[in-house]
């Protein structure tokens, strides 16, 4: 974990008020590892004074060429890349942003998907499935990036308030068998929530082993570990929670996980965001 | 007043043009620290997770978070919200519990030339008792930082913060079972803080610190619910200077001992403000979250002022002048 | 609870998908008001000086600047000061005094559609009862707002405002001499607000309305002098919404009269939050001075949210849900 | 007075952290008298809720061409001048402006040089005496182009820290008979404050009448005032206080002047900016 000024290299707008955010912090970008964030603080300000924790979608070089993964192209990290979308007043000013601007960035954070703890499962498994809520979608890209290094067949179930949400469609594509997609207003794919279609197919299969690594908001989350106990999968969820630090001293961002008295409560910040979903205890 | 204690620090004689090296240490309730910059308790966890962000050697104190004689679970989320300026919080006292914080926490702490004071709280008095009774065999715990403030806890904290009586009650008992020097911190949510520093001072503490949080509220419009689980919370952050700022002077002007100052310190700029207002020293409290150099900052800032004045701390503590055109109060 | 004489407002059968006009006008201790939104005492002058800005016909009422009996010249500058999303302020009351409000003030206020609220302000009780005694006689007073929670004087206001006791002796002895309806001011300044509540509740107040500014205070670390020339000052503005909040939510559990809510609104947001607290109206202060606009934003974003909701305003007011998920408070 | 959104036409950088802001609001520009000032606002930030008094250093036409007075060559102002110094935060915000950004902006505000007022002391005197301190100056250019206009002869006693302070002489220069300049360090003309060449200049020539109009910090103003009184010359200053609305109705701004009571405070923003110098009470 490293505390930065990172410069602005481009803030590309994308389709929904999302924005692709590309900043330049090499010794960041060579520390992450798959389904860390990071937290971003707009100096200077302070009607915005806690940091905003976001994923980190990927990593490229100075250039923005290739993605994770491009050290086997001969080529270091120099990059950090965060998908983010508008919905308030840190994010108003992210927009803002332009190339040169400086940011605060504290980076890679967290314990995310880490290969090491699920390869098993995921070898395993006849398939993994990578469940997308929204900007759910920018804590999947690296680590689908891992399991198509290693030749794992994933599937994307991936759904949104309309399709403006369905935003990086295009970097999953190349990795993934499948792309299953479901919007609530119906303008693309199923009509509804994407747990939906992910019921059925879970359903359908009842036989298969799976792995299921998911992100997106909290409703999605619980329907989909709630699936996962179902049928009897391995499921990883990547938690969101307000946060405060992101440094583990705060205890804002606390949730409620198996467990009695002290151990009742983990971090979202340093034991997650990634948690196996058997280990949160979900609102009844 | 409590600046006496301070000018007794032996200053070097200071005149002329010649080479001036401030000095900023303070000793506060007996106990001598580098520099009066102390990062509050709740905002540093147990200072090891600082540890790899800025030098801890460089601070005066380390206030670790809130510790009871038993481990806490804390509040359900969310437990925290961001407001103008400021930030909300109703943590609950999530905490390790004093034994293990012996054994897993203080070992670190005492490797460090930054003083450790550890925040005790508890939801009764014998709570607190029992509490100190633990940690008083922790070897490198400097002072207690007796939480009598916490707004985030149904009983406890903020019912003896509340009232004078208790207030002598559980400062009293915690005095008496105490091994280390007793600071004693105040609610700010209070109409008359004069009364319960005195109370805290009569009752035996040997320091003060204030301000805790203000309880605050926000609520989500659109669900109609409170913004925080626990419905009401804590405000802390730039947004309360003001009125901490007050509070701290009012304190000051009403006891003897020490008064440690605390409520959205960002700057050496704000730092100068307690300390001209009369705290020997202050805390960095919510600004550790987002700036996690903030008090080393405020550490250079007060020696570049103290250099750029030619005043040593001692000197600059309390010395607020009165009446803004230097007419006196008009 | 307060919101049972808020829903006695006659409201439309309102189910289906039809046509929905929400209803926003309001009464309070037997005035109606066309909607919830008043200008604060003291940030909108005599109402007047706004007439060419914007139109004050749609106000809900004018509050104008504190009214004591005889005038009042104020303190020396400097007055006011900007703080981290607030301001601190000790104007002092400066005001023309109640006869030549008669005279020269009211009747422009009373060709206006919003009602006319006049605050009132003393130094001793028989101050108060003189103000209003002279305001007695005014054609077009809807109510009078007792100040008794003013931090920037001496005596008088603040004194009143953080003693049960003398709270309770000002307001009977003003409702005794008032001709009109009359609302108590408090301070936020307090312990327990309940208590204040209370006492003016049991009085005879026919309304609260909450908070006055908090008492704060800045120093300018070069000159080491206070930045207000009264050294303690008022903070108001965006700041200290949540705490203003809080004690507009714990004042509304503790009485059945009215509560009007104040404190750093600048939005439709900021309103409905007090509203759905408790609050049966709300007033609009500090954002006067950089956004005069403001109390007609919020006066259109409360009815696009009563409108979006399916709500009348009554049905809104203290519709507060505990518990965050909807779980209950746990 | 209107309340405008104003967009920025040029935000032109000077000497020692000055900066000369043009803004688009011809509803305004229209309707300035000389010696007023704006109330400028950042919008969107709650870290900087006040609006900030400025003087207007004049009004142009839209291509930045012409002056005050303007109206006689034909064209109709439609652009406010300010002419500011970077000392705080609000003023630092100002200094990021380009062209394009939108301010708020209340003008024209305030009671100021109004040459009903004083133009029969002016011809009654030989001279009229300008007396700027640092960023006062702002606020004398539109009635230095008043009395030129009615050919009356000035001169402009102009001091700051530095020569770097010493802006806008050359919008001067057409107007006035002569310019005496000072500086605390030294830098450019006498080393010293302004008040001491003035005060050399009023000694010297007893006999003669002027009028003198002064603007700057108030220890210069009051010196100013104290060497009106007694060589006997009427004297206009502008005041400055802290203002937190400057509508007339926080009462921030008063201050103490001439009369008992009620009336021992007057109004900076609305009873001034401009006050007779000796209607002021001056601190002991
Ligand atoms: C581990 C983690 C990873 C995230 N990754 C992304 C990402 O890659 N892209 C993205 O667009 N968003 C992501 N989010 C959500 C993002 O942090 C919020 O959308 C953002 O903080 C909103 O800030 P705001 O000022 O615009 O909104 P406001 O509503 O004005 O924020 C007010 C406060 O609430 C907090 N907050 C609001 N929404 C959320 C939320 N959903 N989760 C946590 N805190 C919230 C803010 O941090 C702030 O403290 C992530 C959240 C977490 C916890
Ligand atoms: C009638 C009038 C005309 C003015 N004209 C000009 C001008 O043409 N050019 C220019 O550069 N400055 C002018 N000033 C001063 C200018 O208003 C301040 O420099 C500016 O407000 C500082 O804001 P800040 O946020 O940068 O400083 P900060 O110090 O951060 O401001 C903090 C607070 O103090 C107030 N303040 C600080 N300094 C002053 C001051 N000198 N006078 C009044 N309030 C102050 C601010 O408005 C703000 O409320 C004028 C002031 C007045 C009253
Ligand atoms: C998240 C959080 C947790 C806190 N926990 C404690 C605590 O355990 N014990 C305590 O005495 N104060 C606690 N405090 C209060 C701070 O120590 C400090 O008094 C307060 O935040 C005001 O200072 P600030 O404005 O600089 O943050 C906590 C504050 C925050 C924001
Ligand atoms: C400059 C100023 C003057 C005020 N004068 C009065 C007054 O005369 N009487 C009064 O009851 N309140 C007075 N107030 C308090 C306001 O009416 C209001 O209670 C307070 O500012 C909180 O609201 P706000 O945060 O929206 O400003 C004054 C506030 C300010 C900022
Ligand atoms: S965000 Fe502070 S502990 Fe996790
Ligand atoms: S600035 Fe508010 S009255 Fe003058």
């Amino acid at each position: 974990m490293y505390d930065e000024m990172a410069q602005v290299v481009e803030n590309r707008p994308l389709a929904g008020r999302h924005f692709l955010l590309s900043l330049y912090s090499p010794k960041q970008a060579r520390a992450v590892r798959p389904g860390q964030f990071a937290m971003i603080r707009l100096p200077g300000r302070s009607d915005v004074i806690l940091r905003r924790p976001m994923s980190i979608y990927d990593v490229r070089s100075r250039d923005l060429k290739g993605g994770y993964g491009l050290e086997r192209h001969g080529q270091r990290p120099a990059v950090l890349q965060v998908l983010y979308k508008v919905v308030g007043r840190g994010t108003r000013l992210m927009a803002e942003l332009t190339p040169g601007d400086r940011l605060a960035v504290l980076a890679p954070l967290g314990h995310g998907f880490f290969p090491e703890e699920y390869l098993a499962q995921a070898r395993d498994a006849s398939e993994v499935l990578l469940v997308a809520g929204g900007i759910g979608i920018a804590a999947l890209l690296m680590p689908a990036r891992d399991l198509a290094r290693q030749k794992i067949p994933q599937r994307l179930f991936f759904g949104g308030r309309s399709r403006h949400d369905l935003v990086g469609l295009s970097d999953f594509k190349p990795l993934v068998e499948a792309i299953t997609l479901a919007t609530e207003d119906g303008s693309r794919g199923y009509r509804g929530y994407v747990t939906a279609p992910l019921a059925q197919y879970l359903e359908q299969r009842c036989e298969r082993r799976f792995l299921i690594l998911a992100c997106g908001p909290m409703a999605m989350l619980q329907v989909t570990a709630g699936l996962a106990e179902r049928y009897n999968h391995p499921c990883l969820v990547s938690m969101e929670n307000r946060m405060g630090c992101a440094l583990g001293v705060c205890l804002g961002c606390s949730i409620r996980v198996q467990g009695e008295g002290h151990a009742a409560y983990e971090r979202v910040c340093t034991e997650g965001p990634v948690f196996w979903s058997n280990h949160i205890v979900w609102d009844p | 007043m409590a600046k006496a204690k301070a000018r007794k620090l032996k200053l070097e004689a200071q005149d002329g043009e010649g080479e001036f090296t401030p000095r900023i240490d303070v000793e506060i309730a007996g106990i001598h620290f580098q520099n009066p910059v102390m990062t509050a308790s709740g905002t540093f966890g147990y200072g090891q997770e600082f540890a790899h962000l800025i030098d801890l050697n460089r601070l005066g104190a380390i206030i670790v978070k809130g510790i009871s004689a038993d481990p806490l679970p804390g509040n359900p989320a969310p437990r925290i919200y961001e407001t103008e300026a400021g930030m909300l919080n109703a943590i609950g006292l999530q905490n390790v519990g004093a034994c293990t914080f012996l054994e897993e926490k203080l070992p670190f702490l005492r490797t460090l030339k930054a003083r450790c004071i550890v925040n005790v709280f508890g939801y009764s008095t014998e709570d607190y008792v029992r509490c100190i009774e633990i940690l008083n065999a922790g070897e490198g715990i400097d002072a207690y930082e007796l939480n009598i403030s916490c707004p985030n806890t149904r009983c406890g904290g903020i019912v003896y913060g509340s009232d004078p009586k208790l207030t002598e009650e559980v400062v009293a008992a915690s005095k008496r079972a105490a091994r280390f020097p007793l600071i004693v911190k105040l609610s700010p949510n209070v109409t008359d803080i004069g009364v319960f520093a005195r109370a805290a001072e009569a009752a035996g503490a040997d320091a003060l610190s204030l301000v805790n949080t203000f309880v605050g509220m926000a609520i989500d419009i659109e669900t109609r619910r409170p913004r925080i689980s626990n419905l009401t919370a804590g405000l802390s952050g730039p947004a309360i200077k003001p009125v901490a700022l007050r509070l701290v002077y009012q304190a000051t002007q009403a006891v003897r001992i020490p008064v440690i100052g605390i409520g959205g310190i960002t700057s050496a700029e704000d730092a100068l403000e307690y300390l001209i207002a009369g705290a020997q020293a202050i805390q960095v409290g919510t600004a550790n979250f987002y700036s996690p150099d903030t008090s080393l900052r405020v550490i250079d800032g007060i020696r570049d002022y103290c250099l750029r004045h030619r005043l040593h701390l001692a000197q600059l503590i309390g010395s607020l002048k009165h009446g803004v055109n230097g007419a006196g109060e008009h």
